[in-house]
């Protein structure tokens, strides 16, 4: 498994892979995860937005693999994934929005690369092959990043998209974040295989098993992985071995099928912690920082939720409206019809 | 007797049917030791072991699949798919293989087995979670579709199911599940596939509807009578086999009819009830079979919701307009 | 122009899309070293290359997966499912991810794709190879549903259904391959989606039907012409969007209908017809709509295919019903 | 990959797997198969067969596996696995009926725990799955084995098989006849894994590669894999490399998409012949023996095929009469009604 900074903070090569610039920018990118992951659940309590699925634990592996993208490089994750996805553009009060049940929260700006997250487990990893194979027909320099849990890579979909992505060499990496659990099944039960990225011998595809709460060894496998992407050689699927501290969703109560020892066992492994202890021995975190990021996390998520519930709530009519590109008859008689004219 | 909700009503329902037949399992993510996203089977993990109340992987297909291979041995495996939505990655295994294992066989192999199928919207759920297409399985021949309304009914038709020698699609209405409760007798009691129920009685119009739909039409025919309009209401349960007999008798005194149902309208089912109406009783028709439906769009999310299902308002509006011609 | 079969029309109408818009492919099984198990895309590879004439794995769902993701990309795949009856691994893909992108993105990405899926009985084949579900296609928002019965509307449909900025699930029916040649213009000319054909004028009854079963339709119309009464008949070409306007008119002079199709009664496209025939045209009704169908079985075997495939006699046999009301 | 019998008969062993006599029963059986076969198509070609999919050159990987099973044990296989059909109980008129395209051919009697064959590719293998872990819930010794080709492997439900019965530990062998086509697409544009053995490695099953023309040795590695699913032990993955050397089906013509030299390549690794070799070097095979042996093999063939066009057609109600335990009214009246009642 790759590790290259320990919970403890300590680094394990000679080198950093990333300057301190870019580590304090992914710290800042961490803090920002975790303010907004509380803040969410806080919301869905208040009634503000529906189920909500935290990701507290799982920083690094979305910060880190995110950070290794250009800019057009496709994305296609899951309603779990909102960090890597707003580091790819995605506006975060659109994935709000999602979350208060508006459908405006799937359509981000053009140009932003990044599929509305996938709610069904499983079925996005082939189109993230189908985009990237896509551009790659179009002449375009565009590889893509599918993120998924460890319980996706059960479903058919997931032998699939490998499947086709080796056969067919597309520029695609899958990141699987094995965050221990799919909702009340343990990994161990999910499959027999010796770990997830193990599953790429099947498919003749490299597998790298990464720390995942190590933002330095995810970003360093997956920029191997997005280089190789982009020169032509095909896919890589990632492992990052990490875990959900909070429940499933805000729906689930995890006591009933794990103890709580577990989750404070792996939160002895925090992602943010041992980059704060990495930044602080090299001068380069303070309290004070700490406190600045913090509030302007707080600040940022509050100027998106406050954009997401200022969308004014849609009528009728707007339930047809994203129906077809050109509404068929059928359709527009009962758009009438509901708008009670 | 004892007061129960329909997930209670069911809970007791898979508990008993567990209990009396050793060959059944039941089968599904997060059915075990969760007792279901749903709670619906809190606790039998505890009285049933692992070996019979499994959790599985994320694999639909595989679920349905595999409980067909286990039918197939002799078990009798009552599958949960977690929301109806989560259905179709196992459609290939029901419409090819669960549904068709008798007649390709001959009856030498069968799959005496039933799929839950927890529907509809409501509940502000996410995308995918609030489904009602029990169309598409009311279309594939060699399967039963059954949709339960009240407590005491779901416990009926779910025992009903789990005896029945063939595959029954079981549609969970998630709306309902915690809304109403009634007295549910402790004891095995089965109620008949292909028997609706009428509800209320009434001489002026026909609501006919199932499942989570049902609240709705009820209503509508509470205000319909406050106005002096007597609805007759009948809850189908059973899609198939259908109690048509049932259907044309009320429609041959009252004349009218408006179907009522939460899935899109084209291609719903209320279009083959329409359609075997006007086959049947086109000489007791006053006016046009009226449809009350989901819209054919997807079902929205959590904010517009109340713009796609039909509500009470809606039924008795299209009964007023059956009244007017 | 030349004579072409409805294989040669599709295979035609392929090359030419291929040929004007860069951004089509066509992706499936054997779809290029062999130009496909019907050699409906026969040359194709040998033009266009293996870039744009995919021959993929045995993956159903992830053919279609992959294709919507090449299609949100800016592509405009055509894909090939080689028979109706394994489209079903990928229902999920098609009912949850490809007719949903437009509205879940609310126009941010589309799938501008084609899914071609031969379909129907009458050839022999093996179990699934004869399947008929085209109803749950129809039942499902944001899909289009295309069924040509002559060469030249195979064409003109196919090419209407490439330019489509949306979803069309397009039906080939099998044994009308190589059945019927007739001329076809060389250049690119598109049938709108969502037009029915009136192929056949008359008064006495509307026969309404789609795809393979036109052949029997026509031949009932002219035996029932012989013995004195003129049948109306109506292609439909499309079930989504639904041409209902031609259908109504042709029942509103006609006063009687009946509707064919090869699929399933229960549930089938013909329930919506109807459903839809006595809402708007009650009134006009001399007699109640049947519908000559498959039945509620699985499709049988080749030596039994006779007993389940609607007939001539059988389309008559219910024209002479409803002319006794 | 396992070879115990080379192609020119050599012994790669010092005690050969099996006795002579079970040699001689295996070649028996392969014999049987090829002269099905060869009537299979030409009895196509007269028209009283509806399509029919050849298997010449895989009859060692079906015989040598299908020997290696007790009376009881499921059977869940494909459109091409007749030969290990009829050796586990599956009458051969039967199998020819269903050609005819009769329902009645996919009922074996009583007592034949084998299901009709697969004709959707990768559907069946789950079924496998739920028939051998049935069995063990019914506290029955009974495993399952379940045959499938290369393409077969790219089916998600492939996938959802291997993980069941690897996460419960059932007792079921994966045998794939990688014949090295499905229809036109060569195994090797299927998938990019070094072989379909390795797969078993994201499933953390084993995983065996035979010499599929080697009836020692498909049977050694069968034998081996059954005596592991009957101790509790799970599942195996075989891959039994092979080659069909006939089409697709009779609908097909393999001249588009590959050469003939392959086949006759493969031909001179033909499963019959070496076995022929090996006994005759022992004595045990005769040119009278062999003529013996393709007669009989001929007059069983014309015994099933006759009783199979015994059968007397079906009337209109016997298609509805298979649907249901008891048939729903409205079947019953569109059973009339079809009846012409
Ligand atoms: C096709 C499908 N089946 C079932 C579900 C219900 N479900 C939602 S999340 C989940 C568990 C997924 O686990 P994993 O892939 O590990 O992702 P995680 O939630 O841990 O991030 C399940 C079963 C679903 N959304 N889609
Ligand atoms: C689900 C499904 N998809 C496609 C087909 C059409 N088809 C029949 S056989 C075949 C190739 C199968 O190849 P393989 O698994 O290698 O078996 P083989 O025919 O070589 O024995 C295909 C694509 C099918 N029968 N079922
Ligand atoms: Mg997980
Ligand atoms: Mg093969």
């Amino acid at each position: 498994m790759l590790q290259i900074l320990t919970p403890s903070g300590a680094l394990l090569t000679e080198e950093p892979p990333l300057s301190l610039d870019l580590t304090r920018r992914l710290y800042r990118a961490m803090v920002q995860a975790r303010v907004y992951d509380h803040k969410g659940s806080a919301l869905q309590r208040q009634g503000r937005l529906a189920t909500y699925a935290p990701f507290e634990g799982q920083e690094a592996a979305q910060v880190g693999s995110a950070a290794a993208l250009e800019p057009t490089d496709w994305m296609a994750g899951t309603y779990r994934d909102a960090a890597a996805m707003w580091m790819q553009g995605y506006p975060m009060e659109l994935l709000l929005a999602g979350r208060t049940g508006d459908e405006r929260g799937g359509s981000p700006p053009v140009g932003v690369p990044v599929l509305p997250p996938s709610i069904t487990v499983g079925g996005h990893m082939v189109h993230a092959v189908g985009l990237a194979w896509g551009s790659r027909l179009r002449g375009e320099n565009r590889i893509a990043i599918t993120y998924f849990g460890d319980g996706a890579t059960s479903e058919g979909d997931f032998h699939e998209a490998m499947n086709f992505a080796a056969v067919f060499e597309v520029g695609c990496v899958f990141l699987c974040q094995n965050n221990g659990w799919a909702i009340s099944l343990p990994v161990e039960r999910q499959t027999r295989s010796e770990s997830i990225a193990e599953k790429a011998i099947a498919y003749g595809m490299p597998g790298v098993l990464v720390d995942g709460n190590d933002v330095f060894a995810v970003y360093q496998a997956t920029a191997a992985a997005v280089e190789r992407a982009r020169a032509g050689e095909g896919p890589t699927l990632i492992e990052a071995v990490t875990y959900r501290i909070g429940p499933h969703t805000t729906a689930d109560d995890p006591g009933r099928y794990r103890s709580t020892d577990e989750a404070e066992e792996w939160k002895r492994r925090d992602p943010l912690e041992r980059v704060r202890i990495y930044l602080s021995e090299r001068d380069e975190w303070s309290p004070e920082w700490q406190e600045e990021l913090e509030e302007a996390a707080a600040d940022e998520v509050d100027r998106a939720v406050t954009a997401a519930e200022a969308l004014v709530a849609f009528d009728a009519a707007d339930i047809f409206s994203g129906m077809y590109a050109d509404l068929p008859e059928h359709l527009l008689a009962q758009q009438s019809e509901a708008a009670g004219e | 007797m004892s007061v129960l909700t329909v997930a209670g009503a069911l809970n007791q329902a898979l508990g008993q049917a567990l209990d009396k037949y050793q060959e059944a399992v039941l089968i599904g993510e997060d059915v075990g030791q969760t007792g279901g996203v749903f709670r619906v089977s809190d606790g039998l993990l505890g009285r049933f072991g692992a070996e019979r109340v499994i959790d599985t992987p994320v694999a639909e297909s595989g679920i349905v699949g595999v409980a067909l291979g286990m039918a197939m041995a002799g078990l009798r495996p009552i599958v949960e798919i977690q929301f109806m939505g989560f259905s179709y990655p196992a459609y290939d295994q029901i419409v090819s293989h669960v549904s068709r294992i008798r007649n390709r066989s001959r009856h030498r192999f069968t799959a005496p087995m039933v799929i839950r199928l927890p529907y509809g919207g409501g509940i502000g759920a996410a995308e995918h979670h609030s489904e009602s297409m029990e169309a598409v399985y009311a279309h594939v021949p060699g399967l039963k579709v059954v949709v339960p309304s009240t407590p005491y009914d779901a416990k009926g038709l779910l025992l009903a199911a789990v005896e029945d020698p063939d595959p029954v699609i079981f549609c969970e209405p998630i709306r309902l599940y915690r809304a109403i409760k009634e007295e549910v007798p402790e004891e095995w009691y089965t109620t008949p596939l292909g028997s609706a129920r009428v509800e209320r009685e009434g001489s002026d119009v026909t609501l006919i509807s199932w499942g989570a739909m049902m609240k709705e039409t009820r209503e509508a025919a509470e205000r319909l009578a406050a106005g002096g309009v007597e609805a007759e209401v009948i809850d189908l349960r059973s899609l198939v086999p259908l109690d048509s007999q049932t259907v044309f008798e009320s429609v041959v005194t009252t004349g009218r009819v408006v179907v009522v149902h939460e899935a899109p309208r084209t291609g719903g089912f209320g279009a083959e009830l329409a359609a075997q109406i006007q086959e049947n009783c086109l000489d007791s028709l006053l006016a046009p079979i009226l449809r009350v439906t989901g819209w054919d769009t997807i079902f929205p999310l959590k904010r517009s919701e109340h713009h796609y299902l039909p509500s009470p308002e809606r039924i008795v509006a299209a009964v007023e307009a059956t009244l007017e011609v």
